[in-house]
Protein backbone atom coordinates (compact mmCIF):
# COMPACT_ATOMS: atom_id res chain seq x y z
CA UNK A 1 0.00 0.00 0.00
CA UNK A 2 1.05 3.44 -0.40
CA UNK A 3 1.20 6.79 1.68
CA UNK A 4 2.32 9.82 1.64
CA UNK A 5 5.32 11.06 3.68
CA UNK A 6 5.58 14.90 4.42
CA UNK A 7 9.13 16.67 5.65
CA UNK A 8 9.25 20.54 6.73
CA UNK A 9 12.04 22.58 8.25
CA UNK A 10 15.41 20.61 8.65
CA UNK A 11 13.81 16.95 8.44
CA UNK A 12 12.95 18.36 4.29
CA UNK A 13 16.77 19.83 4.27
CA UNK A 14 18.08 16.32 5.08
CA UNK A 15 15.76 14.47 2.87
CA UNK A 16 15.75 16.68 0.33
CA UNK A 17 12.17 16.47 -0.42
CA UNK A 18 9.02 18.03 0.93
CA UNK A 19 6.49 14.94 -0.23
CA UNK A 20 6.75 11.68 -1.55
CA UNK A 21 4.67 8.63 -2.14
CA UNK A 22 5.89 5.79 0.50
CA UNK A 23 5.62 2.09 -0.06
CA UNK A 24 4.21 -0.05 3.55
CA UNK A 25 3.05 -3.47 4.03
CA UNK A 26 -0.52 -3.93 5.11
CA UNK A 27 -1.39 -3.64 8.78
CA UNK A 28 2.16 -2.13 9.79
CA UNK A 29 1.80 0.72 12.64
CA UNK A 30 3.06 4.10 12.58
CA UNK A 31 6.33 3.11 14.67
CA UNK A 32 7.14 0.73 11.92
CA UNK A 33 6.50 3.00 9.35
CA UNK A 34 8.65 5.37 10.51
CA UNK A 35 11.28 3.00 11.37
CA UNK A 36 11.43 2.50 7.70
CA UNK A 37 11.35 5.65 6.39
CA UNK A 38 14.13 6.20 8.52
CA UNK A 39 16.09 3.72 7.27
CA UNK A 40 15.24 5.03 3.54
CA UNK A 41 16.74 8.68 4.72
CA UNK A 42 19.22 7.91 7.28
CA UNK A 43 20.43 11.50 8.13
CA UNK A 44 17.17 11.60 9.86
CA UNK A 45 19.02 10.27 12.64
CA UNK A 46 20.89 13.47 13.29
CA UNK A 47 17.69 14.99 14.63
CA UNK A 48 15.34 14.38 17.42
CA UNK A 49 11.55 13.31 15.79
CA UNK A 50 8.17 13.63 15.78
CA UNK A 51 6.08 11.70 13.79
CA UNK A 52 1.93 12.40 12.75
CA UNK A 53 -0.26 10.57 11.52
CA UNK A 54 -3.65 12.06 9.48
CA UNK A 55 -2.14 15.75 11.15
CA UNK A 56 -2.46 14.27 14.72
CA UNK A 57 0.88 12.86 16.64
CA UNK A 58 1.28 9.58 16.50
CA UNK A 59 1.87 7.27 19.79
CA UNK A 60 3.06 4.36 17.85
CA UNK A 61 0.92 2.04 17.99
CA UNK A 62 -1.66 3.20 15.22
CA UNK A 63 -2.15 1.27 12.09
CA UNK A 64 -1.28 2.84 9.37
CA UNK A 65 -3.75 2.44 6.29
CA UNK A 66 -3.46 3.16 2.41
CA UNK A 67 -3.49 6.72 1.59
CA UNK A 68 -2.72 7.86 4.96
CA UNK A 69 -0.43 11.12 5.62
CA UNK A 70 2.34 10.92 7.78
CA UNK A 71 4.39 13.47 8.48
CA UNK A 72 8.25 13.50 10.18
CA UNK A 73 9.64 16.39 11.58
CA UNK A 74 11.74 17.87 14.64
CA UNK A 75 10.84 19.27 17.45
CA UNK A 76 8.49 22.34 16.73
CA UNK A 77 10.24 25.99 17.08
CA UNK A 78 7.14 28.42 16.20
CA UNK A 79 6.18 30.85 18.14
CA UNK B 1 -15.61 34.05 18.20
CA UNK B 2 -12.10 32.16 18.87
CA UNK B 3 -9.95 32.47 16.02
CA UNK B 4 -7.00 30.74 14.84
CA UNK B 5 -5.14 31.71 11.47
CA UNK B 6 -1.71 31.34 9.85
CA UNK B 7 -0.53 33.98 7.04
CA UNK B 8 2.02 35.31 5.36
CA UNK B 9 0.92 38.67 6.19
CA UNK B 10 2.47 41.42 8.15
CA UNK B 11 0.16 41.19 12.11
CA UNK B 12 -1.36 44.09 12.87
CA UNK B 13 -1.26 43.21 16.60
CA UNK B 14 -3.80 46.53 17.87
CA UNK B 15 -6.32 45.00 15.23
CA UNK B 16 -5.88 41.54 16.26
CA UNK B 17 -6.35 42.23 19.56
CA UNK B 18 -9.29 44.00 19.33
CA UNK B 19 -11.51 41.21 17.44
CA UNK B 20 -11.89 39.32 21.05
CA UNK B 21 -13.31 42.16 22.65
CA UNK B 22 -16.51 41.22 24.40
CA UNK B 23 -19.35 43.00 26.22
CA UNK B 24 -19.03 42.00 29.78
CA UNK B 25 -15.08 42.29 29.56
CA UNK B 26 -12.90 44.99 30.52
CA UNK B 27 -9.55 44.06 29.72
CA UNK B 28 -7.61 42.04 27.06
CA UNK B 29 -3.73 40.55 27.53
CA UNK B 30 -1.98 40.06 24.34
CA UNK B 31 1.66 38.85 23.51
CA UNK B 32 3.30 40.50 20.35
CA UNK B 33 6.59 37.81 19.87
CA UNK B 34 8.61 39.32 16.97
CA UNK B 35 12.11 38.46 15.53
CA UNK B 36 14.54 39.58 18.37
CA UNK B 37 18.16 40.85 16.71
CA UNK B 38 20.07 38.98 19.54
CA UNK B 39 20.25 35.73 21.01
CA UNK B 40 22.78 35.05 23.69
CA UNK B 41 25.18 37.60 21.95
CA UNK B 42 24.56 35.98 18.09
CA UNK B 43 23.06 38.80 16.09
CA UNK B 44 20.32 37.25 14.02
CA UNK B 45 19.43 38.16 10.26
CA UNK B 46 16.30 37.32 9.75
CA UNK B 47 14.06 34.56 10.42
CA UNK B 48 12.24 32.27 8.06
CA UNK B 49 8.91 30.26 9.69
CA UNK B 50 7.63 27.22 7.92
CA UNK B 51 4.39 25.37 9.34
CA UNK B 52 2.51 22.10 8.49
CA UNK B 53 -0.59 24.63 8.04
CA UNK B 54 -3.42 22.08 8.11
CA UNK B 55 -2.17 20.31 11.04
CA UNK B 56 -1.32 23.44 12.64
CA UNK B 57 -4.47 25.17 12.41
CA UNK B 58 -5.71 21.77 14.28
CA UNK B 59 -3.30 21.97 17.29
CA UNK B 60 -4.24 25.49 17.51
CA UNK B 61 -8.16 24.95 17.98
CA UNK B 62 -7.20 21.85 20.22
CA UNK B 63 -5.12 24.65 22.31
CA UNK B 64 -8.24 26.72 22.65
CA UNK B 65 -10.41 24.22 23.56
CA UNK B 66 -7.92 23.31 26.50
CA UNK B 67 -7.42 26.82 27.29
CA UNK B 68 -11.19 27.25 27.78
CA UNK B 69 -11.65 24.01 29.90
CA UNK B 70 -8.66 25.48 32.49
CA UNK B 71 -9.44 29.35 32.51
CA UNK B 72 -12.31 31.27 32.63
CA UNK B 73 -11.89 33.25 29.55
CA UNK B 74 -14.09 34.80 27.08
CA UNK B 75 -12.24 34.77 23.78
CA UNK B 76 -9.25 33.66 22.33
CA UNK B 77 -7.25 34.80 19.38
CA UNK B 78 -3.87 32.96 17.82
CA UNK B 79 -2.56 34.39 14.66
CA UNK B 80 1.31 33.32 13.41
CA UNK B 81 2.57 34.14 10.29
CA UNK B 82 5.20 32.30 7.99
CA UNK B 83 7.47 33.40 5.33
CA UNK B 84 10.66 35.26 6.28
CA UNK B 85 10.34 38.24 8.84
CA UNK B 86 13.12 40.71 9.62
CA UNK B 87 14.03 41.85 12.78
CA UNK B 88 11.29 43.70 15.26
CA UNK B 89 8.30 42.26 12.96
CA UNK B 90 5.95 40.11 14.72
CA UNK B 91 5.83 36.36 14.20
CA UNK B 92 2.70 35.22 16.82
CA UNK B 93 -0.05 37.08 18.67
CA UNK B 94 -1.80 35.58 21.33
CA UNK B 95 -4.56 37.53 22.80
CA UNK B 96 -7.31 36.43 25.09
CA UNK B 97 -10.39 38.33 26.60
CA UNK B 98 -11.69 37.76 30.34
CA UNK B 99 -14.26 38.56 32.29
CA UNK B 100 -11.24 39.00 35.40
CA UNK B 101 -7.94 39.99 34.36
CA UNK B 102 -6.43 37.18 36.28
CA UNK B 103 -7.79 34.54 33.92
CA UNK B 104 -6.48 36.78 30.97
CA UNK B 105 -2.96 36.57 31.83
CA UNK B 106 -2.81 32.72 32.75
CA UNK B 107 -4.37 31.70 29.83
CA UNK B 108 -2.48 33.91 27.54
CA UNK B 109 0.88 32.27 28.99
CA UNK B 110 -0.34 28.83 28.92
CA UNK B 111 -1.38 29.44 25.11
CA UNK B 112 2.11 30.54 24.32
CA UNK B 113 3.76 27.99 26.04
CA UNK B 114 1.40 24.98 24.68
CA UNK B 115 1.94 26.73 21.27
CA UNK B 116 5.87 26.71 21.45
CA UNK B 117 5.68 22.95 22.19
CA UNK B 118 2.87 21.54 20.15
CA UNK B 119 2.27 23.48 16.89
CA UNK B 120 4.14 22.29 14.11
CA UNK B 121 5.56 25.29 13.02
CA UNK B 122 9.50 25.98 12.53
CA UNK B 123 12.09 28.74 12.28
CA UNK B 124 15.37 28.88 9.94
CA UNK B 125 17.58 31.58 11.67
CA UNK B 126 19.55 33.41 9.06
CA UNK B 127 22.41 34.92 11.17
CA UNK B 128 25.93 36.18 10.14
CA UNK B 129 27.60 33.71 8.42
CA UNK B 130 25.54 30.91 8.54
CA UNK B 131 21.80 29.72 9.03
CA UNK B 132 20.17 26.81 10.85
CA UNK B 133 16.27 25.10 11.82
CA UNK B 134 15.85 25.92 15.18
CA UNK B 135 14.87 22.71 16.81
CA UNK B 136 12.68 23.17 20.16
CA UNK B 137 12.28 20.62 23.01
CA UNK B 138 11.01 17.22 21.97
CA UNK B 139 8.30 17.11 24.29
CA UNK B 140 5.80 15.55 22.67
CA UNK B 141 5.31 12.16 23.57
CA UNK B 142 5.13 10.11 19.97
CA UNK C 1 13.00 54.08 26.98
CA UNK C 2 10.12 53.36 29.72
CA UNK C 3 7.48 55.98 29.79
CA UNK C 4 4.20 56.82 31.64
CA UNK C 5 1.39 59.03 29.95
CA UNK C 6 -1.89 60.99 30.50
CA UNK C 7 -3.70 62.00 27.40
CA UNK C 8 -7.19 62.65 26.29
CA UNK C 9 -6.66 61.41 23.48
CA UNK C 10 -7.84 58.15 21.80
CA UNK C 11 -5.20 55.87 22.48
CA UNK C 12 -3.68 53.41 19.78
CA UNK C 13 -3.02 50.34 21.62
CA UNK C 14 -0.56 48.39 18.87
CA UNK C 15 1.15 51.51 18.57
CA UNK C 16 2.27 52.23 22.51
CA UNK C 17 3.12 48.47 22.35
CA UNK C 18 5.73 49.09 20.00
CA UNK C 19 7.39 51.87 21.49
CA UNK C 20 8.58 49.41 24.34
CA UNK C 21 10.73 46.67 22.12
CA UNK C 22 14.35 46.47 22.34
CA UNK C 23 16.89 44.08 20.44
CA UNK C 24 17.34 41.51 23.43
CA UNK C 25 13.48 40.87 23.78
CA UNK C 26 11.40 38.71 21.69
CA UNK C 27 8.20 39.48 23.59
CA UNK C 28 5.85 42.13 24.72
CA UNK C 29 3.15 41.38 26.96
CA UNK C 30 0.59 44.04 26.70
CA UNK C 31 -2.88 44.72 28.48
CA UNK C 32 -5.61 47.45 27.08
CA UNK C 33 -8.02 47.80 29.40
CA UNK C 34 -11.17 49.27 27.86
CA UNK C 35 -14.93 50.40 28.94
CA UNK C 36 -17.12 47.10 29.53
CA UNK C 37 -20.90 47.54 28.47
CA UNK C 38 -21.78 45.57 31.20
CA UNK C 39 -21.14 45.21 34.89
CA UNK C 40 -23.01 42.72 36.86
CA UNK C 41 -25.91 43.21 34.58
CA UNK C 42 -25.86 46.96 34.74
CA UNK C 43 -25.47 48.54 31.15
CA UNK C 44 -22.68 51.53 31.45
CA UNK C 45 -23.20 54.26 28.47
CA UNK C 46 -19.90 55.81 29.11
CA UNK C 47 -17.19 56.59 31.65
CA UNK C 48 -15.78 59.78 32.70
CA UNK C 49 -11.71 59.59 33.59
CA UNK C 50 -10.26 62.49 35.93
CA UNK C 51 -6.90 62.59 37.06
CA UNK C 52 -4.90 64.54 39.75
CA UNK C 53 -2.29 64.52 36.91
CA UNK C 54 1.21 66.00 38.24
CA UNK C 55 0.80 62.90 41.39
CA UNK C 56 -0.67 60.49 38.86
CA UNK C 57 2.34 60.64 36.97
CA UNK C 58 4.53 60.60 39.82
CA UNK C 59 3.14 57.55 40.69
CA UNK C 60 3.30 55.91 37.85
CA UNK C 61 7.15 56.69 37.93
CA UNK C 62 7.08 54.91 41.18
CA UNK C 63 5.63 52.00 40.31
CA UNK C 64 7.85 51.31 36.93
CA UNK C 65 10.69 51.71 39.32
CA UNK C 66 9.37 49.45 41.95
CA UNK C 67 8.54 47.20 38.82
CA UNK C 68 12.29 47.05 37.81
CA UNK C 69 13.45 46.14 41.28
CA UNK C 70 10.98 43.25 41.14
CA UNK C 71 11.14 41.77 37.79
CA UNK C 72 13.72 41.65 35.40
CA UNK C 73 12.02 43.49 32.26
CA UNK C 74 13.43 45.82 29.58
CA UNK C 75 10.98 48.11 29.18
CA UNK C 76 7.78 49.21 30.44
CA UNK C 77 4.69 51.61 29.19
CA UNK C 78 1.83 53.18 30.66
CA UNK C 79 -0.49 55.24 29.22
CA UNK C 80 -4.39 56.38 30.83
CA UNK C 81 -6.63 58.27 28.92
CA UNK C 82 -8.65 60.71 30.65
CA UNK C 83 -11.83 62.20 29.72
CA UNK C 84 -15.39 61.23 28.26
CA UNK C 85 -14.63 57.28 26.99
CA UNK C 86 -17.18 55.63 25.16
CA UNK C 87 -18.14 51.37 25.27
CA UNK C 88 -14.80 49.20 23.90
CA UNK C 89 -12.43 52.50 23.96
CA UNK C 90 -9.27 52.15 25.70
CA UNK C 91 -8.70 53.49 29.27
CA UNK C 92 -5.63 52.00 30.11
CA UNK C 93 -2.40 50.18 27.97
CA UNK C 94 0.49 48.73 30.26
CA UNK C 95 2.83 47.06 27.95
CA UNK C 96 6.04 45.25 29.26
CA UNK C 97 9.06 43.55 27.31
CA UNK C 98 11.40 41.55 28.97
CA UNK C 99 14.38 39.14 28.11
CA UNK C 100 11.78 36.23 29.05
CA UNK C 101 8.24 36.15 28.89
CA UNK C 102 7.47 34.93 32.32
CA UNK C 103 8.84 38.09 34.08
CA UNK C 104 6.88 40.23 31.26
CA UNK C 105 3.56 38.62 31.80
CA UNK C 106 4.28 39.26 36.07
CA UNK C 107 5.57 42.66 35.52
CA UNK C 108 2.38 43.64 33.63
CA UNK C 109 -0.20 41.92 35.73
CA UNK C 110 1.36 43.53 38.87
CA UNK C 111 1.49 46.93 37.43
CA UNK C 112 -1.63 47.04 36.56
CA UNK C 113 -2.92 45.89 39.59
CA UNK C 114 -0.75 48.52 41.44
CA UNK C 115 -2.05 51.06 39.41
CA UNK C 116 -5.44 50.79 40.00
CA UNK C 117 -4.46 50.97 43.90
CA UNK C 118 -2.17 53.91 43.96
CA UNK C 119 -2.69 55.64 40.74
CA UNK C 120 -4.67 59.15 41.69
CA UNK C 121 -6.97 58.58 38.53
CA UNK C 122 -11.01 58.10 39.22
CA UNK C 123 -13.74 57.25 36.80
CA UNK C 124 -17.44 58.01 37.08
CA UNK C 125 -19.81 55.93 35.58
CA UNK C 126 -22.86 56.84 33.49
CA UNK C 127 -25.36 54.49 33.48
CA UNK C 128 -29.47 54.47 32.46
CA UNK C 129 -30.77 56.49 34.85
CA UNK C 130 -27.76 58.14 36.88
CA UNK C 131 -23.85 57.86 37.64
CA UNK C 132 -21.69 57.54 39.97
CA UNK C 133 -18.30 57.64 40.54
CA UNK C 134 -16.53 54.68 41.07
CA UNK C 135 -14.82 54.31 44.41
CA UNK C 136 -11.77 51.88 44.65
CA UNK C 137 -10.55 49.70 47.79
CA UNK C 138 -9.11 52.32 50.11
CA UNK C 139 -6.15 50.04 50.39
CA UNK C 140 -3.52 53.02 50.97
CA UNK C 141 -2.54 53.67 54.29
CA UNK C 142 -3.22 57.33 55.58
CA UNK D 1 -0.62 80.42 56.86
CA UNK D 2 -2.25 79.17 53.83
CA UNK D 3 -2.47 75.92 51.68
CA UNK D 4 -4.08 74.91 48.50
CA UNK D 5 -6.47 72.32 49.05
CA UNK D 6 -7.64 70.20 45.58
CA UNK D 7 -10.20 67.97 45.29
CA UNK D 8 -11.32 65.02 42.68
CA UNK D 9 -14.26 63.55 41.34
CA UNK D 10 -16.02 62.21 44.37
CA UNK D 11 -14.65 64.95 46.33
CA UNK D 12 -15.09 67.90 44.17
CA UNK D 13 -18.79 66.76 44.08
CA UNK D 14 -19.10 67.03 47.45
CA UNK D 15 -17.80 70.22 48.24
CA UNK D 16 -18.63 71.87 45.06
CA UNK D 17 -14.80 73.14 45.11
CA UNK D 18 -12.04 71.73 42.49
CA UNK D 19 -9.40 73.75 44.73
CA UNK D 20 -10.14 76.44 47.71
CA UNK D 21 -6.79 78.30 49.64
CA UNK D 22 -7.14 77.10 53.36
CA UNK D 23 -6.06 78.69 56.55
CA UNK D 24 -3.94 76.30 59.00
CA UNK D 25 -1.80 77.36 62.16
CA UNK D 26 1.36 77.31 61.92
CA UNK D 27 2.98 73.42 62.90
CA UNK D 28 -0.23 71.68 61.84
CA UNK D 29 0.29 68.18 61.02
CA UNK D 30 -1.29 66.61 57.91
CA UNK D 31 -3.88 64.71 60.37
CA UNK D 32 -5.51 67.66 62.28
CA UNK D 33 -5.27 69.56 58.51
CA UNK D 34 -7.47 67.02 56.88
CA UNK D 35 -9.55 67.16 60.03
CA UNK D 36 -10.23 70.63 59.87
CA UNK D 37 -10.96 70.55 56.23
CA UNK D 38 -13.41 67.52 56.46
CA UNK D 39 -14.92 69.31 59.45
CA UNK D 40 -15.64 72.46 56.64
CA UNK D 41 -17.02 70.29 54.10
CA UNK D 42 -18.92 67.30 56.14
CA UNK D 43 -20.19 66.07 53.42
CA UNK D 44 -17.09 64.44 52.67
CA UNK D 45 -17.56 62.14 55.89
CA UNK D 46 -20.21 60.04 53.21
CA UNK D 47 -16.57 58.57 51.81
CA UNK D 48 -13.63 56.59 52.67
CA UNK D 49 -10.82 59.43 52.17
CA UNK D 50 -7.32 59.67 50.90
CA UNK D 51 -4.81 62.50 51.65
CA UNK D 52 -2.17 63.78 49.68
CA UNK D 53 0.26 66.74 51.11
CA UNK D 54 3.05 67.97 47.54
CA UNK D 55 1.25 65.44 45.18
CA UNK D 56 2.37 62.23 47.88
CA UNK D 57 0.00 60.03 49.82
CA UNK D 58 0.27 61.83 53.20
CA UNK D 59 1.12 59.61 56.58
CA UNK D 60 -0.38 61.90 59.09
CA UNK D 61 2.69 63.34 60.59
CA UNK D 62 3.97 65.44 58.55
CA UNK D 63 3.96 69.50 59.24
CA UNK D 64 2.38 71.42 56.12
CA UNK D 65 3.99 74.30 55.57
CA UNK D 66 2.45 77.28 54.25
CA UNK D 67 1.60 77.29 50.30
CA UNK D 68 1.64 73.60 50.52
CA UNK D 69 -0.66 71.92 48.24
CA UNK D 70 -3.10 69.08 49.83
CA UNK D 71 -5.75 67.10 48.06
CA UNK D 72 -8.83 65.32 49.46
CA UNK D 73 -9.88 62.16 47.70
CA UNK D 74 -11.49 59.05 47.33
CA UNK D 75 -9.91 55.60 46.93
CA UNK D 76 -8.68 55.87 43.15
CA UNK D 77 -10.48 53.98 40.39
CA UNK D 78 -8.77 54.30 37.34
CA UNK D 79 -7.62 51.78 34.65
Amino acid sequence: MKVQVLFFGATADETGEREIEFSLAENTNANQAFAEIVEKFPRLKNHKLLFAVNQEYASGGEIVKGGDELAVFTAVSGG
Amino acid sequence: MDFFEITNDPLDVGAIARRVVPANCGATITLDGYVRQFTKGRETLHLVYEAYEPMALKEMEKLIAKARERFEIENVGIVHRLGKLEIGETSVVVTVAAPHRRAAFEACEWLIKELKRTVPIWKKEVYRGGEIWIEGEPAIKN
